[in-house]
């Protein structure tokens, strides 16, 4: 018997694109911010079904601007505020594909969308299978999300858990500007609903963004190895990538080569590209914001030891958030995933015996 | 069901009310008799092992029916709960694929949801409800005049969707019509001890819009307040809730014992409003329709639980792969891996039991 | 600050209003100015880099100390959003285990929320509305006549919890008052694109309980109102709903940007509806009230100020260690590992940066 | 550095009592119905601050009769039907929590658990943390769960995982009456949120139940060996650790000893519990109905591969739900788990080879 989960699609890799130039014109800084912006603009430039809507994103451009001017360039119509309801704006949009729309939901944060987990759940995640596939659910859903910014409570949660584990929905989150425009651009265009969530952290973070880079080259579900390593290979997504390549750099100045993957989709997770890497460096820790128990981590611990047994030289680490509710700023830092932290399960998982 | 027919054409001698035609009116009966008779014919194939649980809706086909008919079936579009056979039958809903869902062959049903206008069958109660704005908004965006209904019981009432859903639609004034079915009870409770102040129709003018409570008992009312409500829509008047006041009179599923939480003497009171009994009474002494009309509506109505039960009973249902096949476009390699894996231990256990 | 002390004293020779003291005058107006220093010196604070981020108040002070003041704080228990300084001084919470949620300190504050009877600062807009008449189900079966106060704003009223729990409150006929700011905004939202309908008020209707729509910057219309509502609570009169209509005259948060979306004119046209300046003119023109005493209020105030300020700017934060400590009542071996492991990585990373 | 999950509660065993017999007179056989509704009935005596409150649990006892006859036995005060609104439920728990009652509220079926998810993470799990221990939270949400009953879409889903990875909660599912009995009396008088998952598959099976066993003996966070093996460790909960035992049952005529567990607490997990198993049979199953991805199994598997990596000899193996929506009533046998399905995986990690 096959394990059910054995064959997944082939990871393809590209360098960084943060390290790249900018020579073409498409080509120019921008922040994560400005990068999602740019998507959105383009988004709705490309197909004039797609809608923007949710609290603040109209007027004000969004809390964190990242919809700003676009309820100017493309009326208000296609972009507008709704009452303040997380709810009903999930209900909405379904309502709104079922009649050939595509719509991208914004929920002003991650805390916030338990409100609608029902309409996600029950309603976004299944209309497709219910009406078999009468009705697609295009919908992107927009979710600042995870911590780091300093903000009051509920304002630095980690969904990924939750979403992935619900049949019918996709998961993504961007690690740079050109992850951000490029993955932002192929979640709208998917024909399935997508749950985008965005790096609060990360928002003004600068890198080279190609907006001639309309069609995503990299399939949905496949990750990016952002740096090679031949001792451990290190498993993030969203913030924790570049907190990761930090680790790296520092590794590296002790000798360590570290490869960093960034996870990318978290829904269908690149198990293929993740066994890949594990392969070669027979050793891997996941990093991720989320608290420990029942996170994303024990999926990609749980997938990697069913690849890579036979290779494996330690059980795969995990540095997570603790079994706490993410807690109020003054904690914020002793509460998140650091390089220290990261450094010691490299070195736990390098410094393994088997007892 | 909703288009004329030769039985129609017989019952058009007889005269018809101030605003509406007499083949309406013989639609509308024809159309109750054929739920009502489906509807206890599903409470029998649930006795006979044929459909594994179903939610009777008897004594609520003035008020489905009544608002059915009232729609245009081809470009407004309605969000069922469950409990909907009556607006099913009143839009020419396929009523084998709709039974199906009952039956167990597929959450939703096998009709087609997007040709009918009729949406999947929902068992989360009040979660269509915001799908129906989101509906609205989109026929609004598109310039059209189509319009919306969410259906929904006075139990969903208290639901939070529903509140949200008549704000979006009131903020926007949508072409959406809220259609409650007041039938008395959600399961156990009653709706005395479910809607503060008692009244559901009341409640839209909080949120700035007409609301009316009508006898859903009475299909010429339901039918009249519906027109009017959808006649708003079209006009960009905005939403509208309706309140149809009626009685579940089955149990709330073939697993639910009413005995333990209401009388039998409440029962009986309201099987004396019975709509169907009222309608008929009305069609002959008001509107002069002959015994003929009745019995050629009775034998067509037996001709559909016929074949209806007939083909729910040969339903072949879908092979067990297509349980992977819906939940997305196009299916991520891992989701194929799993339906190749579950296709190889079917096989297996068929070849090892 | 709710109890009298010399400067009341002194202010007892103004005259009284025909059914408030000049006592409670006093405090009233006292509450009002603490408030509103301490609001302007959060803002400050925040700038100072002080506090991460603040919420102002500004413009609210009549709602929120008119409210605060016509509970009983040793019997009443108010659940408050994260806008809620007003309320907190008039209750008599412990202004610095106020400010440290802004601060940054501890979600929810520092202060005792069960001795305060004020509830941890809340978040999640909507979310802390059926605590309240939760609490209320428990004052009622604890044969008390205490009652609960929920306070949310206009945006909040969009929210399917507070549908919800003006339902419950209404059908368990429960002491509690829902207590609406409609301060116009919501972020950038204004209320009249938030409320369909136009009142929050209105829809207690609905609910079959009263509404009163007041105005939120005439603090005795406000002291008054509540103090009937909580006399309905009670006297066994069950749930009210109060919606003061004010203006959040300053942004909503120290990150927003309020030019982005309103007028100066408009905050202009408020600034000259200012709820402080309105009730000091009365109290000198219409209860007599002495330059004295405004000078020993605001004496008294920026005491208190300075002194939040100090104790804010010093606070020491909680050990690192306590965010695991107050999870579970006793926490469970794997999450003490979890404390312990991180009590070591501290250590660690101590020694190594 | 020592991994921060190494240390848990010790595990404790005991016999599975309904092969005990009925001596003494405090023992009955019971369906899981009659059992939990006897703890419901024993707690309600117990403590007079307990409330049971939710829809049609009063005067109809329940649509699963769980707590048939008790608003008659301590009048609707006590035990009282609410509107129909979840969310609602959950919140004014937590009001009746701040003002020392003890609720034990129930939603009526698992997928209609979503619309108060908001409630139970953001407030249940969290109002005793963000009071600094003012207000404790003992709240027992009964929520009728798992699927296995022929029923319409929603009332056959698995929520362990989105629960268990909540801070704040604790999260318990009963496999036998007498478990049923014990559980729920425990969780009712632990002073924070549980999740009590019933197992609906499991309300009309007959077991042994000891009313006089009002003391839970084992601790919260202990799971219990149903069955004693050496060739490898089957973990599970709710309806299926029957499912387990008949595979085990035939494993035995084949020759395979099949030791299992019966997890019980799904937060905290027994770590220690299933390590000690693993040691000795050096292979695992998890098996549960939810699906795959980010299921509670992951967080099994990490578990067992981080504290039993030198003694694992195969991957954990994970017998599970599917990737999609819980279906209709025709594929339920399809979806769940089967005897089969465990068997097979059983076979793949005997049969495992190092690649
Ligand atoms: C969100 C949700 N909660 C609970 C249920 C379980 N349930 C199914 S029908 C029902 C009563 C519904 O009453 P009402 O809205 O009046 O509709 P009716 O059944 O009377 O047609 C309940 C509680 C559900 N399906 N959905
Ligand atoms: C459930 C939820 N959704 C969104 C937010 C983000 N948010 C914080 S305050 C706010 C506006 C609230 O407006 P209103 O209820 O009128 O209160 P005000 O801020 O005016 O006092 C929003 C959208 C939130 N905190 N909670
Ligand atoms: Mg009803
Ligand atoms: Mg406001």
């Amino acid at each position: 018997m096959t394990n059910p989960t054995q064959t997944q699609p082939q990871p393809q890799t590209q360098p960084d694109e943060t390290q790249q130039t900018l020579t073409q014109p498409s080509r120019r800084l921008l922040s994560m911010q400005g990068a999602l912006n740019l998507a959105l603009d383009h988004a709705l430039a490309a197909d004039e079904r797609t809608l923007i809507f949710g609290e603040d994103v109209g007027t004000l451009g969004g809390v964190f601007r990242v919809t700003d001017g676009l309820q100017q360039k493309y009326g208000p119509q296609r972009v507008f505020d709704t009452p303040l309801a997380e709810a009903a704006i999930m209900g909405m949009a379904v309502g709104l594909a079922m009649q050939g729309w595509k719509p991208i939901p914004e929920l002003q944060f991650d805390g916030f969308s338990y409100p609608a987990v029902d309409q996600i759940v029950n309603q976004v995640a299944r209309m497709r299978n219910r009406s078999r596939g009468a009705f697609s659910m295009p919908i992107t859903l927009r979710l600042p999300s995870f911590g780091g910014i300093r903000a009051p409570e509920h304002h630095g949660e980690s969904l990924e858990a939750l979403f992935a584990h619900v049949p019918g929905l996709k998961v993504v989150s961007p690690s740079t500007p050109a992850e951000g425009y490029r993955l932002l651009r192929q979640a709208v265009a998917d024909p399935d609903p997508v749950i985008f969530m965005e790096p609060k952290s990360r928002y003004w973070y600068k890198g080279a963004v190609d907006s001639a880079d309309a069609e995503p080259a990299l399939p949905v579900g496949t990750s990016r190895i952002v740096r090679r390593g031949s001792h451990v290979t290190l498993i993030a997504w969203g913030a924790m990538v570049a907190r990761c390549l930090k680790a790296a750099q520092l590794g590296a100045e002790d000798g360590v080569e570290i490869e960093v993957i960034d996870l990318r989709w978290l829904k269908p997770i690149d198990a293929e590209g993740i066994a890949e890497s594990v392969s070669r460096t027979k050793r891997a820790v996941v990093v991720h914001e989320a608290p420990l128990t029942a996170g994303l981590g024990a999926e990609v611990s749980a997938l990697v030891s069913e690849r890579c047994f036979g290779d494996l030289r330690a059980p795969v680490g995990r540095v997570t958030g603790y079994d706490i509710p993410y807690p109020s700023q003054a904690f914020e830092d002793a509460y998140l995933p650091s390089v220290d932290r990261i450094l010691n399960a490299v070195q736990r998982v390098l410094e393994y015996r088997r007892g | 069901m909703a288009t004329s027919d030769a039985a129609a054409r017989d019952a058009s001698s007889p005269s018809a009310a101030s605003d509406i035609p007499a083949e309406t009116l013989a639609t509308l009966y024809r159309c109750m008799l054929l739920a009502r008779r489906l509807d206890l014919d599903c409470v029998a194939m649930q006795r006979q092992g044929i459909l594994p649980g179903y939610a009777p809706m008897q004594g609520q086909e003035a008020a489905q029916v009544g608002s059915g008919l009232a729609l245009d079936a081809g470009r407004d579009f309605a969000f069922p709960t469950y409990r909907e056979l009556g607006v099913a039958v009143a839009m020419g809903v396929d009523l084998v694929g709709y039974t199906a869902s009952h039956q167990g062959s597929w959450h939703g049903g096998l009709y087609d949801p997007a040709a009918s206008h009729f949406a999947p069958i929902n068992a989360v109660v009040g979660g269509p409800v915001p799908h129906a704005v989101g509906w609205a908004m989109g026929a609004q965006l598109n310039r059209t005049d189509a319009c919306a209904i969410a259906y929904f019981g006075d139990g969903a009432s208290s639901q939070g969707d529903v509140h949200e859903a008549m704000n979006f639609a009131g903020i926007y004034r949508l072409p959406v019509i809220f259609f409650c079915q007041n039938n008395g009870w959600a399961i156990s409770l009653p709706s005395e001890r479910q809607v503060a102040g008692g009244s559901v129709a009341a409640r839209a003018a909080g949120y700035g819009m007409p609301g009316v409570r009508i006898d859903g008992n009475d299909v010429l009312a339901v039918y009249r307040a519906t027109r009017d409500a959808v006649e708003t829509a079209r006009s960009g008047g905005g939403p509208t809730v309706i309140e149809a006041m009626t009685y579940r009179v089955g149990p709330h599923s073939t697993s639910d014992d009413p005995g333990r939480y209401r009388s039998l003497a409440e029962e009986q009171s309201w099987l004396e409003r019975d709509p169907l009994t009222r309608f008929a009474a009305r069609l002959r002494t008001e509107f002069g329709f002959a015994e003929v009309f009745f019995d050629e509506a009775g034998a067509a109505a037996d001709v559909v639980v016929q074949a209806t039960r007939t083909a729910v009973t040969t339903l072949v249902v879908p092979p067990g792969g297509e349980m992977f096949d819906f939940v997305f476009s196009a299916p991520p390699a891992a989701l194929l891996e799993q339906r190749e894996a579950w296709q190889r231990e079917t096989q297996t256990s068929q070849r090892e039991g």
